[in-house]
C-alpha cells in the first residue's frame, strides 16, 4: 500500500533538488525553473493530502497555485529578458546589484 | 502453469478489457500510418484534378495501376532508405528526440476519439475509443498541446536561422490558435454538460438539427479557422512558407526523420478533422438512424452497428481531410501578422462573446423550461 | 482497469514508433558524412551570420498565451459546473472576464499583438 | 501491488527528471526533463483520481509554462559558455542546511508515522457517485472559492499588464512626423 | 436578492460617481445619482412589502464573516424588523425626492459628481448604519455618514469658514463617538456578544438572571451609548456643530442634518430599548437632557436671522422632544416623531432652501418678506410644514409632539419638570417657526432692487419633491391617531402597535415601567392636549401680530425692554464663547507642547536615533552584502530552517 509519507518524501526530494537548484545554480533561467520544482513539490503534498484526507479543498489549491505559477513565471521570464536586454547577460554572478 | 490456467487468465474481466485495449490502439494506430500515403495521394491527385492534369499515375504492379496510389508507398521506401544527414553544430540528442515527441503526441490524441458505442464482447463493455476518461475533452487539449515541443526543439536542436525562425513562427502559431480552439469548445462543454467525448455523441443523436453544428455555429466556425492553423496547414503554412524559409522546422531533417514529422502532421489533421465530426458534426452517429433502429438493422449485432458508425465517421473525417486539400489550392497564403491579428483580435473576442451569448442562451432556456 | 493503462500503452508505442522511425534512418540508409554536406541549409549559399537574436514578440505571444490558456481551464471547469450554478456563474464568470478583458484591452492598446 | 509498482517507478522516474533538471548544462535539456517531470507527476495524480489536476498540469504547466521557458532559451540563444557550469556559491552552508531540512522531513516521519487528519467525505466514491472528479472540483472552487477565484483574475490581469511593461521595449515609432522633418531640413 | 440591491445602488452610484464618471455634465451625475437611489427605494420598498407579508417577525441576513478574534465574533449580519424597515423607507424614500430636488438646487454647480457622490455614499452608510445586526456594523455606518456629513459641510471647501465648520462637525462627533465605542467594549465585556438579535434574547429570555455586576455594567453602558448619541443627535452639550453644519448645501442640510442622520442616535437607543429600560437613572438622565436640549435650542431660535440657523436650532430642539420620548420610555412616540419630524423637516429646509435659491444665495431674514407673491407654491408648502411642526391639530406634529408631552406628564412626578420643559419648548417653536413664516412670506419684501427683479418660482424639479413632502407632513400623523380621538376607518396608535415587537420592557423591570401601559382618564388627556394647543395657539397669535409687517413696533420695544436676554440669545448663550476659552484653547495649548517638546525632541529624537543607529550597524555590516543571489538564498534557507527549528521544539 502507497502510503502518504511515499509521496511526502518524494515531494520532499523534489523541493530539495529545486532549493539546490534555486541556490546553485548561475543560469536565471534555471533558477526560475528549479522554483518551479519546488512549487511541483508542493502540488504533490496537495494532492496526495486531498485524498489522504477526502477533501477536494486541496485539489483546488493546486489549481490556483498553478495559475500562480504561470503568473510568476510570465513576469520572471519578462525580467530575465529585460536583465539580459540591460546587461548582455543572465549570470547570476554579474547581476549584482544589491551589492553594498 | 497449465493451459486451462492460461485460459482462465485470458478470459478474466481484466485481461479481456486490457486485451481489448491492446486491439484497439493497434488498429487505430495502423489506421492512422496509412494516411499519409493516402493523403499524400490525395493530396497529388486532387490539384491535377483542379487544373486538369494527370497528377502520379504511373506507379502499379504489374498492369495494376491504381490510379498512381502506390507512388505514396514508393515515396515511404525511398523515405527509409535515403541518407540520413545531421547538421554540423546540430544538438544531437534533441535533435533525434524531437520528432518522437510529435509522433506520441499526434498518436495519444487519435487514440482519445470515440470511434463508435460501447459494445459488449465477452459479456465485459467495452468503450471504442482506445483511451476513454472523465476529462477526455481536456486530455485532448492537453496533449495536443504538447505537440509544439516537436516543433520548437527540431527548429532549434537543427542550428539553422531559418529552422528556428520557422519553428518559432509554428509554435507561436500552434498557441495562439489553441486558446480559440480551447474557447470554441467551451460553448459544448455547456451546452451537453460533459467533457466525455462518447457522451457527446449520445447527446447529439442521429438528426442533423440536434448535432454540435447546428446548437452552436459560431463555435464551428471558429474550430474550423483553428483546425488550419493549428496543423500549420495552408493558408496558414507560413512557417514553412518556400520562399521565405526553406521548409521550415524540419529543414534539417531528412529520410526516416523526417517521415516522423510528416506522419504526426497528417495524423493532426486526422485527429481534429475526426474531432470536428465527433463534436459538430454527431461523430460515428449515422444520420437519420438512431441506434436504437440501427442496431434492429444490424441484427442486433453492436458490434455490426458500430463498425457501421465507425465507417461513417471515418467518411465525416475524411470530407474534412477533403476540405483540407481543396483549401490548400484554393485559398492564398495569409501574412505572420495577419494571421496573428486574425488569432488574438478577432477570434478570441469573437470566441469569449459566443461563450457568453450561449451561457445567457442556455440559462435562459434552462430557467423558462424548469418553470 | 484502471483507464490510464492505454495511455501508457498508447505513450510507449508512439514512443517507440518514433523512436523506431528515428532510428531506422540510422540503420537502413547509407552514411557518408562529409563537410559540406552536413552544412547547415541556406540554399547553397556561404552562411552569413550567426543566428540572430530572436524577436521578443514571440515571448510576448507565449506569456499572454499561458495566461489566456489558465482562462480557458477556468472557463472549461465553469461549463461543467454551468448548470448547477446557473445565474450565479454566469455572473462570477463576467466579472471574471471583465477584469481579464482589461487585461486584454491593455494588451491591444500597447499594441503588444502587432506585427510589423 | 502493481499500485506499489506504479509508485516507485513513477516517483523513481520523476527523483530523476528532478535531479536532471539541476544538474543539466543545457537550459534546454533541462526544460524537456522539466516536461518529463511535470508528465509523470500527472501520472501520479490521475493515480490519486485527480483527474482534472492531471490534465491542467500537462495542460498548462507542460504545454504552456515551459514552452515559455523554451521560447526565452531561444531567444535568449545563449552561447555555449553562457549555458553556464554548475557553481556552487557556498556549498558547505546550503548542503549541510538542505541535509538538515531532508533528515528532519525523513526522521519526522520515522518518528510520527503516518500523519492523520479528520477525514472529510470526499472519498473516491462519494466524489464518483457526486458527478466526478472535475465537476467537483469546479463545485468547490466557484462556490467555497468564489473571493479567490475572482482575485484570481485580478492576478492574471495584473501578470498581463506587468509582463509587457517590463518585457516590451517602446521602440521609436519608425519615422514620426518630427523624425521626417527632421531629415528633410537636413 | 432584492434586500442586497437596496444596499448596491448607493453605494454603485457613489462608485461611478465618485472614481468612474468624474467629467460628466452636472445632470448626468444627478440622474445618476437619483436613479441610484429610487432604485434603492423600489427594491426597499419592495423589500418591506414582503417583509410585512410575511408577518413582519424580524429576521437576521446573514451577510459574510467579517471580525472574529476568539470568542469574539461580528459578522457582516443584518436585521431586518419593523424598526429599520420603517428607516429602510424614510432614507430611501426622503432621500430620493432630497436628490430629485438637489438636482436643482446644484444647477450652477459645476462638478456636482462629488456631490452625488459623497450623498450616495452616506445613504449607504446610513443603511448600514440602520440594517446592521451587531454594534460593530452600526459603528461602521456610524463613522461613515460622519465621514460623509463631514465632506458635504465642507462641500464649499474653498472657503475656509466651511471647512472649518465641517471639522467642528467631525471633532465634536469623536467625542461622542469615544462614548459609542466605549459602550461597544463594555457591552461585549459583560455580554460577550455585540449582536442585537443576541443581546434582545439573553436579556429578554425568562430564565436569564443578570448578576449584580452586569446590571451595574448596563447603567455605564447605556450611559456610555448616550453620550455617542448626544454627540450625533446633536444634544447638550454636544449640540454645537449641528448649527454650523449649516454651512453645507441646503439638500445635505436637509438629508443629513434634519431627516436621517442626527436621528441616527434616537434609532440607536431604540434599537437597544430593552437595554436602557433596564436602567432608569440613564433614562432620567436621558429624558432631563432631551428636555432641556428642547427648550435651549428652541429659545435662540427665537432670535435668529438666518433662516437656515432658525432650522437648524429647531432641528436641534426636536430631537430634543425624540431623546426625551425616548428618555420616559416612550420609544415608539420617538421613532413616530422622527418619521414626522424627517417628513416636515426635511419639507421645511427645502422650501428654505428655494427662497435662498430665489434669493440668490441670501439667507437673511431681515431681506426677505412678502415671497408669498413670487412663490405661490413654495409658500404654500411651507405653510403646511410650519403648521405641521408647531402641532397645528389635524397635521403630523400636533399627533406625534403630543404624543411624547403626553408620555412625559404620565411619567409620574419625577417627570413633570420634563414636560413642563417640553411645553414650554413647543410653545417657543410655535413663536419661531411662524416668525420665520412672517418675515419670509409676508408683509413687504425688503431686499434690494435687484434681487428683486430676479424674484420668482422656481422650477418643478425642486418644487416637485417639495409638493409630495407637504402631502406626507400632513399625512402620515394619522399612522399614531390617540386614543381619545375617534376618526372613522382609522386604528388608533396604529404605530405604536405596528412597534410593539421592537420595544420591549424586560420583565425584571415591568413594574417601574407600568404607566406606559396603564389606563388614564380621557380628561387628563384632553386636558394636557388643550394646554399645548393653547400654548400654540398663543404665541402663534404673538408672533403674527409682532412680524405681520417685518420687524414691528412690539418687536423692536420688547427686544429693547429685555435687552440683557436678547443679547445672550443672540450669542447663544456664550457657548461657543465658553468652549472656545475653556476647552479649545487650553487643549491647543498643551497640543503645542506635545508637539514642539514632547513629539519632536524625544520621540522623533529616539526614532531618528535609532533609525541612525541602523544605518551605521547596517554601513558597518553592509560589505557582507555580496549582492550574490546565492549568498541571499542561503542565509533565507539558513533562517527558514532555524524558524522551522524553533516551531518544532
Amino acid at each position: 500500500m502507497v502510503s502518504i509519507n511515499h509521496y511526502l518524501v518524494l515531494a520532499t526530494f523534489m523541493f530539495l533538488c529545486g532549493t539546490l537548484g534555486v541556490l546553485f545554480r548561475r543560469n536565471l533561467l534555471l533558477v526560475l525553473m528549479s522554483i518551479e520544482l519546488m512549487l511541483n513539490s508542493v502540488n504533490l503534498v496537495f494532492v496526495s493530502g486531498s485524498r489522504l484526507l477526502g477533501n477536494l479543498d486541496g485539489q483546488v489549491m493546486v489549481f490556483f497555485i498553478i495559475t500562480v505559477a504561470a503568473c510568476e513565471a510570465g513576469v520572471g521570464l519578462a525580467m530575465v529578458i529585460a536583465l539580459f536586454r540591460r546587461y548582455g547577460t543572465v549570470d547570476t554572478n554579474f547581476l549584482r546589484i544589491l551589492r553594498g | 502453469m497449465g493451459l486451462t490456467d492460461l485460459v482462465a487468465l485470458l478470459s478474466s474481466d481484466a485481461a479481456i478489457q486490457i486485451i481489448a485495449s491492446i486491439v484497439k490502439i493497434l488498429i487505430i494506430v495502423v489506421l492512422c500510418l496509412q494516411i499519409p500515403p493516402v493523403m499524400v495521394w490525395a493530396e497529388r491527385r486532387a490539384p491535377a484534378m483542379m487544373q486538369r492534369r494527370k497528377g502520379p499515375n504511373r506507379v502499379g504492379i504489374g498492369k495494376f495501376r491504381l490510379y498512381g496510389l502506390l507512388q505514396s508507398a514508393a515515396d515511404a521506401v525511398k523515405l527509409i532508405f535515403k541518407e540520413e544527414v545531421v547538421p554540423t553544430g546540430a544538438n544531437k540528442v534533441v535533435y533525434h528526440i524531437a520528432p518522437i515527441f510529435s509522433v506520441f503526441t499526434a498518436f495519444l490524441v487519435a487514440c482519445a476519439i470515440p470511434y463508435g458505442n460501447d459494445i459488449t464482447v465477452f459479456g465485459q463493455q467495452i468503450s471504442l475509443s482506445p483511451i476513454r476518461l472523465d476529462v477526455g475533452f481536456l486530455f485532448i487539449l492537453a496533449m495536443s498541446s504538447l505537440a509544439v515541443y516537436g516543433v520548437t526543439l527540431a527548429g532549434w536542436a537543427s542550428n539553422n536561422k531559418y529552422s528556428l525562425l520557422g519553428s518559432l513562427r509554428a509554435s507561436a502559431q500552434m498557441i495562439s490558435y489553441e486558446i480559440p480552439l480551447g474557447m470554441s469548445l467551451i460553448p459544448l462543454v455547456i451546452i451537453f454538460g460533459t467533457l466525455d467525448l462518447n457522451k457527446m455523441v449520445i447527446a447529439q443523436s442521429a438528426f442533423p438539427w440536434s448535432w454540435g453544428v447546428v446548437r452552436a455555429p459560431i463555435s464551428f466556425f471558429l474550430f474550423f479557422i483553428c483546425m488550419f492553423a493549428e496543423t500549420n496547414r495552408s493558408p496558414f503554412d507560413l512557417a514553412e512558407g518556400e520562399s521565405e524559409l526553406v521548409a521550415g522546422f524540419h529543414t534539417e531533417y531528412n529520410s526516416a526523420k523526417f517521415a516522423a514529422f510528416f506522419l504526426s502532421e497528417y495524423v493532426a489533421m486526422f485527429v481534429l478533422s475526426a474531432l470536428a465530426a465527433t463534436v459538430f458534426f454527431g461523430g460515428w452517429q449515422v444520420p437519420f438512424v438512431p441506434y436504437d433502429l440501427l442496431l434492429k438493422i444490424a441484427f442486433g449485432l453492436d458490434w455490426l452497428a458500430a463498425l457501421v458508425g465507425f465507417l461513417f465517421l471515418l467518411l465525416k473525417a475524411g470530407f474534412f481531410m477533403w476540405v483540407y486539400v481543396w483549401v490548400r489550392w484554393t485559398l492564398p497564403r495569409f501574412r505572420y501578422d495577419q494571421l496573428m491579428a486574425l488569432g488574438w483580435k478577432f477570434m478570441l473576442p469573437i470566441g469569449l462573446f459566443n461563450l457568453l451569448i450561449t451561457a445567457l442562451v442556455v440559462a435562459i432556456f434552462d430557467t423558462v423550461t424548469r418553470h | 482497469m484502471n483507464p490510464y493503462l492505454p495511455v501508457l500503452i498508447v505513450l510507449l508505442l508512439g514512443v517507440g514508433l518514433g523512436g523506431i522511425l528515428s532510428g531506422l534512418a540510422h540503420f537502413a540508409g547509407p552514411r557518408k558524412p562529409n563537410r559540406i554536406k552536413s552544412e547547415p541549409y541556406e540554399c547553397g549559399v556561404p552562411i552569413v551570420g550567426e543566428r540572430d537574436k530572436m524577436s521578443v514578440k514571440f515571448y510576448l505571444t507565449a506569456i499572454l498565451f499561458i495566461l489566456f490558456d489558465i482562462e480557458t481551464v477556468f472557463l472549461y471547469l465553469w461549463a461543467m459546473t454551468f448548470r448547477e450554478l446557473g445565474w450565479f456563474g454566469i455572473g462570477e464568470i463576467v466579472v471574471f472576464l471583465a477584469v481579464l478583458f482589461a487585461g486584454y484591452v491593455y494588451v491591444v492598446k500597447r499594441g503588444a499583438l502587432e506585427w510589423d | 501491488m502493481s499500485q506499489e509498482l506504479l509508485f516507485y517507478s513513477f516517483a523513481g522516474l520523476i527523483a530523476l527528471c528532478s535531479v536532471m533538471v539541476v544538474t543539466s548544462r543545457n537550459p534546454v535539456i533541462s526544460a524537456i526533463f522539466l516536461v518529463g517531470d511535470l508528465f509523470l507527476l500527472a501520472g501520479l495524480y490521475a493515480s490519486m483520481e485527480a483527474h482534472f489536476i492531471a490534465a491542467i498540469q500537462i495542460l498548462v504547466y507542460a504545454g504552456a509554462i515551459v514552452v515559455l521557458f523554451m521560447f526565452v532559451i531561444m531567444l535568449l540563444n545563449l552561447d555555449p559558455d553562457q549555458r553556464s557550469q554548475v557553481q556552487i556559491a557556498a556549498p558547505e552552508v546550503g548542503v549541510l542546511a538542505l541535509t538538515v531540512i531532508a533528515f528532519a522531513v525523513v526522521g519526522g516521519m520515522l518518528v510520527f508515522g503516518q500523519p492523520t487528519g479528520v477525514s472529510g467525505e470526499m472519498t473516491a466514491e462519494a466524489i464518483n457517485s457526486a458527478g466526478g472528479n472535475t465537476f467537483t472540483v469546479g463545485m468547490v472552487l466557484y462556490t467555497k472559492y468564489l473571493w479567490p477565484f475572482e482575485l484570481a483574475s485580478m492576478l492574471i490581469m495584473l501578470a498581463i499588464i506587468a509582463s509587457i511593461v517590463i518585457a516590451k521595449k517602446d521602440r521609436p515609432k519608425s519615422a514620426t512626423e518630427g523624425d521626417k522633418r527632421r531629415l528633410a531640413h537636413g | 436578492m432584492l434586500f442586497w440591491l437596496i444596499l448596491f445602488f448607493p453605494l454603485l452610484g457613489a462608485f461611478l460617481n465618485g472614481l468612474v464618471l468624474r467629467k460628466v455634465s452636472p445632470t448626468v451625475s444627478h440622474i445618476l445619482g437619483t436613479s441610484a437611489l429610487i432604485a434603492a427605494f423600489v427594491c426597499a420598498l419592495l423589500t418591506y412589502l414582503q417583509f410585512l407579508a410575511g408577518g413582519g417577525q424580524a429576521q437576521v441576513i446573514t451577510g459574510m464573516e467579517w471580525i472574529e478574534a476568539g470568542t469574539f465574533k461580528a459578522p457582516f449580519n443584518f436585521i431586518l424588523d419593523r424598526l429599520s424597515g420603517l428607516m429602510l423607507l424614510i432614507i430611501t424614500g426622503i432621500g430620493s425626492l432630497i436628490h430629485i430636488y438637489a438636482g436643482g438646487y446644484m444647477h450652477e454647480e459645476k462638478a456636482t459628481y462629488r456631490f452625488f457622490s459623497y450623498l450616495n455614499l452616506f445613504v449607504f452608510m446610513m443603511l448600514l448604519l440602520v440594517l446592521g445586526d451587531n454594534l460593530l456594523v452600526m459603528f461602521i455606518g456610524w463613522e461613515g455618514v460622519g465621514l460623509c456629513s463631514y465632506l458635504l459641510i465642507g462641500y464649499w471647501y474653498e472657503d475656509d469658514k466651511n471647512a472649518a465648520a465641517g471639522m467642528k462637525a467631525f471633532l465634536v462627533n469623536r467625542i461622542g463617538d469615544i462614548g459609542f465605542l466605549l459602550g461597544i467594549f463594555l457591552t461585549f465585556k459583560y455580554f460577550h456578544t455585540v449582536s442585537f438579535s443576541e443581546l434582545k434574547q439573553m436579556i429578554l429570555s425568562a430564565g436569564a438572571q443578570l448578576n449584580g455586576e452586569q446590571i451595574e455594567a448596563i447603567g455605564w453602558i447605556t450611559l456610555a451609548l448616550f453620550v455617542g448619541a448626544c454627540g450625533k443627535s446633536a444634544q447638550m452639550p454636544l449640540y454645537v456643530w449641528l448649527p454650523d453644519a449649516m454651512a453645507g448645501p441646503t439638500p445635505v442640510s436637509a438629508l443629513i442634518h434634519a431627516a436621517t442622520m442626527v436621528t441616527a442616535g434616537i434609532y440607536m437607543m431604540t434599537r437597544l430599548n430593552f437595554l436602557f429600560y433596564l436602567a432608569p437613572t440613564t433614562q432620567m438622565i436621558v429624558a432631563s437632557v432631551g428636555a432641556v436640549t428642547a427648550l435651549f435650542a428652541a429659545t435662540i431660535a427665537l432670535v435668529q436671522y438666518d433662516i437656515k440657523k432658525v432650522l437648524a436650532y429647531s432641528t436641534v430642539s426636536q430631537l430634543g422632544y425624540m431623546v426625551l420620548g425616548c428618555g420616559v420610555g416612550a420609544y415608539s412616540a420617538g421613532v413616530f416623531h422622527l418619521f414626522t419630524h424627517a417628513c416636515f423637516k426635511a419639507l421645511l429646509f427645502l422650501g428654505a432652501g428655494s427662497v435662498i435659491v430665489a434669493m440668490h444665495h441670501k439667507q437673511d431674514m431681515r431681506e426677505m418678506g412678502g415671497l408669498r407673491k413670487y412663490m405661490p407654491v413654495t409658500h404654500l408648502v411651507m405653510l403646511i410644514g410650519v403648521l405641521a411642526i408647531i402641532g397645528f391639530p389635524g397635521l403630523s406634529g400636533f399627533f406625534s409632539k403630543d404624543e411624547i408631552l403626553w408620555r412625559a406628564w404620565t411619567g409620574g412626578d419625577q417627570y413633570h419638570i420634563q414636560w413642563g420643559l417640553g411645553a414650554l419648548a413647543a410653545v417657543c417653536t410655535s413663536f419661531y417657526m411662524v416668525r420665520l413664516l412672517m418675515l419670509t412670506f409676508y408683509g413687504k419684501n425688503r431686499s434690494d432692487h435687484h434681487t428683486q427683479e430676479h424674484l420668482h418660482e422656481t422650477s418643478v424639479v425642486m418644487w416637485g419633491p417639495l409638493v409630495v413632502l407637504a402631502i406626507l407632513s400632513a399625512a402620515v400623523g394619522y399612522l399614531n391617531v390617540p386614543h381619545i380621538i375617534h376618526i372613522p376607518g382609522l386604528t388608533n396608535l396604529l404605530f405604536e402597535h405596528y412597534l410593539d415587537p421592537v420595544i420591549s420592557i424586560p420583565p425584571q423591570v415591568a413594574e417601574h415601567w407600568h404607566h406606559l401601559h396603564a389606563e388614564y382618564p380621557q380628561s387628563l388627556e384632553w386636558a394636557i392636549m388643550a394646554v399645548s394647543v393653547a400654548g400654540m395657539a398663543i404665541s402663534s397669535l404673538l408672533a403674527i401680530s409682532m412680524y405681520s409687517n417685518g420687524f414691528g413696533r412690539i418687536a423692536n420695544s420688547l427686544g429693547s425692554a429685555f435687552k440683557g436676554a436678547h443679547r445672550v440669545l443672540t450669542n447663544k448663550y456664550y457657548v461657543d464663547e465658553f468652549y472656545d476659552s475653556y476647552i479649545v484653547t487650553p487643549l491647543r495649548d498643551m497640543s503645542q507642547f506635545l508637539w514642539k517638546v514632547v513629539d519632536v525632541l524625544i520621540i522623533d529624537g529616539i526614532v531618528n536615533g535609532v533609525g541612525q543607529a541602523f544605518m551605521l550597524i547596517g554601513g558597518l555590516s553592509s560589505f557582507r552584502m555580496s549582492g550574490s543571489l546565492h549568498r541571499h538564498g542561503m542565509v533565507m534557507v539558513v533562517g527558514i530552517i532555524c524558524m522551522l527549528t524553533v516551531l518544532f521544539f
